[in-house]
């Protein structure tokens, strides 16, 4: 039963994906591909990382798909009927090729969920034990976010501290402004 | 019971074809918008159900609240645009 | 203005601790912080909204009137659309609100998309543009049934438009 | 017992949402398919999301999963009505049974 629902969601992606790179239309490629982000954040949400599908549905389905569409209003919101450059097949005999290799290769990694695979037994362990007494985040994910990789987040952090400065002063309209508009 | 539930999640994925295909075929971009948005009705009310699958209520929650409010901004940017665009 | 940034913090404060569902004493203070920044951030505009227990209690009766009204619409719909030869009609109608309050007519719309086989395309003070999938639903709509149970709950007067009042 | 009124409130949720998805298909232009999402599918959530709240039992969580469902019902009727007046303003006329 939990693989015929895991495998209902793939084959949605796999559909919008498919839909996504298709169709004709620009704007409706944009819808599309907004819903397969969506259903990006189900599987996320489905496989337990739940932070990750937060991020997803809010930025890929809902701010990414504003922002191609904004875009797509300053231009022209047909795309234009191009010839299909000509010596493609390496391309199709390629990809196959280095899909079968990528597969072969995925083979050898450890299974999903796996408890005896290295990063189940060393580093998830470690994390889990230390990360509460060491920093007081609760969040496991967070923790290794802003805590131990902080160095690596630093300028992110920066860049979300900026956005939240840009959004008060965009936001934060005096009580005269509004009067004498 | 939860077998019940995830039987449901099925269910309700196929009707998101249905959604898809008004999406992906409708004739005009409001057809498309109003797609999408029975689309993100859905996929709130899956969140929900992923949630109660798996005992986690509390968080998933959170996302489907987050995702309904974006999903009305969202919505409510494209028509302001649309309106400007082809009303002008 | 001291007043209403309280209340507004105070609602949203409120908010914040049924979303987070954790009533900590760092979180409580936590809430009490973020919601005074957003109302900080961002003072909504002070449009008021005219509530009073009366209100209240009458919203207490029409609220499950519309939620019967709601499941009877969406059992016509599902009646119309399983039915082969689809036996739909759509067509425009313009409906005159004799209330002349925003509110009632801003909750009107509302009520209106909710009701059976009606959705608004667009309102303003004067009239409500409405489009109704069969002739029922319309005749039902001008009937003027709907704006009999909605104008007792805002009994204010004057019309209070988001610009002010008026002229 | 209560798996009962859950299951029931549940498999009616999946009808109403099933009916706006046929709606989608089968209604001739957006104006009309406009009535589906903003009312059918809505009546389909509120029974979905009930049943599932109505499974958790009473706690905090029912009360959020009631709010997601306030929003739901705020949400989709305007959104529905923003989207066919933008049509509306841009100039597409609802389809008509016959010219009249």
């Amino acid at each position: 039963m939990n693989v015929y629902a895991n495998l209902s969601l793939v084959l949605l992606l796999i559909l919008t994906a498919a839909g996504a790179i298709l169709i004709k239309d620009l704007i409706g490629a944009v819808l599309v591909l907004g819903s397969y982000s969506f259903f990006l954040a189900l599987l996320w949400a489905w496989l337990g990382a739940v932070d990750v599908a937060f991020t997803e549905a809010v930025v890929g389905a809902g701010l990414a798909t504003v922002l191609f569409l904004l875009a797509l209003f300053l231009t022209v919101p047909l795309e234009q009927k191009g010839q299909l450059p000509r010596g493609q097949w390496p391309a199709f005999v390629g990809l196959p090729l280095l899909g079968i290799l990528l597969l072969y290769i995925a083979e050898d990694l450890p299974k999903f969920g796996d408890p005896l695979s290295p990063s189940n037994t060393h580093l998830a362990p470690d994390y889990l034990m230390h990360s509460l007494p060491a920093t007081k985040t609760p969040n496991v994910v967070t923790s290794v976010l802003m805590d131990f990789r902080s160095l690596d987040t630093l300028i992110e952090t920066a860049v979300i501290f900026t956005a939240g400065i840009a959004t008060a002063c965009l936001l934060r309209t005096s009580r005269h402004d509004s009067h004498t508009r | 019971m939860n077998a019940f539930f995830i039987g449901m999640l099925i269910a309700l994925a196929l009707l998101i074809v249905v959604y898809l295909y008004r999406v992906i075929q409708g004739p005009t971009v409001f057809d498309r918008v109003l797609g999408l948005n029975g689309i993100s009705s859905k996929a709130i009310i899956l969140l929900v159900l992923i949630g109660t699958i798996y005992e986690r209520v509390e968080m998933f929650v959170d996302i489907s609240t987050g995702y309904a409010l974006l999903n009305l901004v969202g919505s409510l940017a494209i028509a302001k645009y649309l309106e400007q665009k082809r009303g002008a | 203005m001291a007043a209403s940034f309280f209340g507004k913090t105070g609602t949203l404060w409120v908010i914040w601790l049924a979303l987070s569902g954790s009533y900590t004493f760092a979180n409580m203070v936590v809430g009490a912080v973020v919601a005074a920044g957003v109302v900080w951030i961002n003072p909504m505009p002070a449009v008021a909204a005219p509530l009073s227990w009366r209100t209240l209690v009458r919203a207490l009766v029409y609220i499950p009137w519309l939620f019967g009204r709601m499941v009877a619409s969406s059992i016509h719909m599902a009646r119309l659309v399983l039915d082969p030869r689809l036996p739909i009609n759509p067509q425009v109608v313009r409906y005159t609100p004799t209330c002349r309050n925003a509110w009632a007519i801003v909750f009107m719309a509302n009520s209106v998309t909710l009701t059976p086989g009606t959705v608004t395309i667009h309102a303003d003070e004067h009239e409500l543009l409405v489009h109704a999938i069969d002739e029922e639903s319309a005749d039902d709509l001008m009937s003027g049934r709907l704006e009999q149970k909605i104008a007792p709950l805002f009994s204010s007067p004057p019309i209070v438009t988001a610009n002010g009042p008026r002229p | 017992m209560v798996e009962m009124v859950v299951s029931v409130l549940m498999v009616s949720g999946l009808f109403f949402m099933s009916v706006a998805a046929i709606g989608m298909i089968r209604l001739p232009d957006v104006f009309a398919r406009a009535h589906a999402v903003g009312l059918t599918d809505t009546l389909g959530a509120f029974c979905l999301l009930t049943g599932l709240a109505l499974y958790e039992g009473w706690s905090a969580h029912t009360l959020r999963i009631l709010i997601v469902l306030l929003l739901l019902y705020v949400i989709n009727p305007v959104i529905a009505h923003a989207t066919i007046r933008a049509a509306h303003r841009s100039g597409l006329r609802p389809w008509m049974k016959e010219p009249s």
